[in-house]
């Protein structure tokens, strides 16, 4: 949280003014154009304006003089962040307490126990800011010591460790036979007419729609297709694979429509513009 | 055994050799990865540094790391560029302290030693620079991760170990790195400065 | 008067920081920028490179600048060994399958045997791994090299000879050679695949 409303007291006039009446001016005031880390940095620096040793630091004035700096932001109608109002209201108790010295409630800590818990507080605030200029003042990298302007580059020596094993060797050798079977080039040992997609297309255009209605698609094979694929002849399979095709290319175009009433069932075409019964 | 190895020349030369080859520094199991196995690296490390205390170049150690560096001394005669760093605002510089002094701390505790909130940006800075980092978490409602210097803090400010902070011994012995509990004010409902009520309240308590 | 200036030994120290903390190499004219008048600067490169002579660091002379090195004879102990392990790539395995196999046997028969070419650096690593070498050449036509495997090779996969390696049938009961199912009806003769003439043209399915 800031303390710049703070800083706007200490630089303005007319608080400044009030501040010089209640006797706060001091040095930190005036110098100190950071603002305050907090109530506690704020206490601090008056506390050190008191010029005594910390232990022996009078709280009653401490807090009056606090309470005075406040109410002089209050009365510039500057916003206080709250922990200086929590802070404040503590420290008013505090003096009155200090005061008027009465037993405590059996649940309170006593009026010297909570001025010895700030005398405490104030001291490590105060120890750790001048750690901070402790550190702050040794000599540091970059700025007072350097490291080697030319580190050298520490040679690598890198040493590829090649992975194989017996297994994989084989397994490669084993891959590579298998797929000189699987993928061997098309070996014919004999010259073999194949059927055609183009002599698939014109059969079927020469003979569609000689009957009305929906047709098997077997009627379009050549003669003793089915028999020579069952053997294995090339031939026969290229009639039965062209035929297939130019089917489909013929219902690509809209000319005929295809029917497949089961998966592996017969397949049945008809002209679009032809009629007929479901099969 | 160690004897005859930390006596060996040639193990010194070669330490020697690569914490001045590296700009950064080395630790002991860096340098552990190029050396005979059984070579006393300590042995050798404190055998170097004691060669050239009295030399223009320092073997320094930060924390787990090692490194040769100018000697601060010959700061000013060796006329180089500082690197200008933007400069730390006092609240990061007491945040530091208290980190360095308090370690492991977490935030709520730094708040409480500063009686102040930290704004946004602080501990940001410092982890930025490298100087802290998280590291554990404390066992308190909520887990709150604890904060502590990083060896490049120490490397920066030239201190081979946390112990060698200044006036480490004396703040102790004070008293003043006790994690006592803040006075009530700073905390109202025992916990950060965050649940602080608002202003109006606390001013008086006793009105309407 | 150079004679005492010489000997001082923050003269010393200082050209010692100077040239440890600059990214160059520094001329003799560098040095004397930011030493006093009248430094005798060769007597004090002289003496820095003598008290450095033993050590792991040198102060070496590179043309007119100075700096520090680390010592040469320490390279091969500073040098990091890095194991980086790599498999083999598919078609090298293969290839170097096909060499086990078929040995002696030519790049081309190579090619021919798995029916793509060898890609340009698949013998090269082969051979720099030290696992396959040329040997001979096969006398047809260009004489080409042929390339059989080394003892290398037997050693790494742990064979004694070449011939402990499992012939085909060994393969098939080992399930290395389980056949896809494949279109017998391509192949109606079943085997001599190496004799098989080029790939007839593709069937053109989509017609003109």
């Amino acid at each position: 949280m800031s303390a710049v409303p703070l800083r706007a007291v200490a630089e303005d006039d007319g608080v400044a003014d009030d501040l010089a009446a209640d006797s706060l001016r001091s040095d930190a005031f005036v110098v100190d154009v950071d603002g305050w880390e907090g109530p506690l940095d704020l206490l601090l620096t008056l506390a050190r304006a008191q010029k005594v040793d910390l232990r022996r630091i009078s709280i009653v004035a401490l807090a009056d003089q606090y309470l005075a700096y406040v109410a002089a932001a209050r009365r510039a109608s500057l916003e206080l962040a709250a922990e200086y109002l929590v802070m404040a209201a503590w420290l008013a108790e505090l003096k009155s307490r200090l005061l008027l010295p009465e037993p405590p409630a059996p649940d309170e800590p006593s009026s010297d126990a909570m001025a010895a818990a700030l005398a405490f507080q104030l001291r490590r605030m105060d120890a750790m800011r001048e750690a901070g200029k402790g550190l702050m003042v040794r000599p540091q990298f970059g700025r007072d010591f350097w490291a080697r302007g030319r580190p050298e580059a520490i040679p690598e020596r890198i040493s590829v460790v090649v992975k194989a094993d017996l297994g994989s060797l084989l397994q490669a050798y084993g891959r590579h036979l298998r797929r000189r079977r699987g993928e061997a080039p098309l070996a014919l040992s004999e010259p073999v007419k194949l059927d055609s997609i183009e002599a698939a297309l014109s059969r079927i255009l020469q003979s569609l729609g000689q009957a009305p209605g929906w047709e098997s698609l077997a009627r379009y094979l050549p003669e003793g297709t089915l028999a020579g694929v069952r053997e294995g002849s090339l031939a026969a399979c290229s009639s039965l694979a062209a035929t297939f095709g130019a089917v489909l290319e013929l219902a690509r175009q809209g000319i005929i429509v295809l029917r497949q009433n089961q998966p592996f069932g017969p397949i049945y075409l008809k002209p679009v513009s032809g009629e007929g019964e479901r099969p | 055994m160690t004897r005859e190895l930390t006596e060996d020349p040639a193990l010194v030369r070669l330490v020697e050799a690569m914490l001045f080859a590296s700009a950064e520094p080395l630790a002991e199991r860096d340098l552990a990865d190029r050396l005979p196995p059984g070579a006393d690296i300590p042995a050798l490390l404190t055998r170097l540094e004691r060669e050239y205390a009295p030399r223009g170049v320092q073997l320094m150690r930060a924390g787990s790391g090692w490194s040769f560096v100018t000697a601060a001394d010959l700061a000013p005669m060796l006329g180089r560029e500082r690197r200008i760093e933007k400069k730390l605002s006092r609240a990061a510089i007491e945040t530091l302290a208290v980190i360095a002094y308090h370690q492991p701390v977490t935030r709520g505790e730094i708040e409480e030693i500063r009686g102040v909130q930290l704004s946004k940006g602080t501990l940001d800075a410092l982890f930025e620079y490298g100087w802290i980092e998280p590291r554990g978490r404390r066992e308190t409602p909520g887990r709150p991760a604890t904060w502590m210097t990083t060896d490049a803090f120490l490397r920066h400010f030239g201190l081979a170990t946390t112990r060698e902070l200044p006036n480490l011994d004396e703040l102790r012995a004070a008293g003043l790195l006790d994690a006592r509990p803040a006075i009530r004010v700073l905390q109202p409902d025992g916990g950060g400065a965050e649940e602080i009520p608002p202003a109006a309240e606390p001013l008086d308590p006793d009105g309407a």
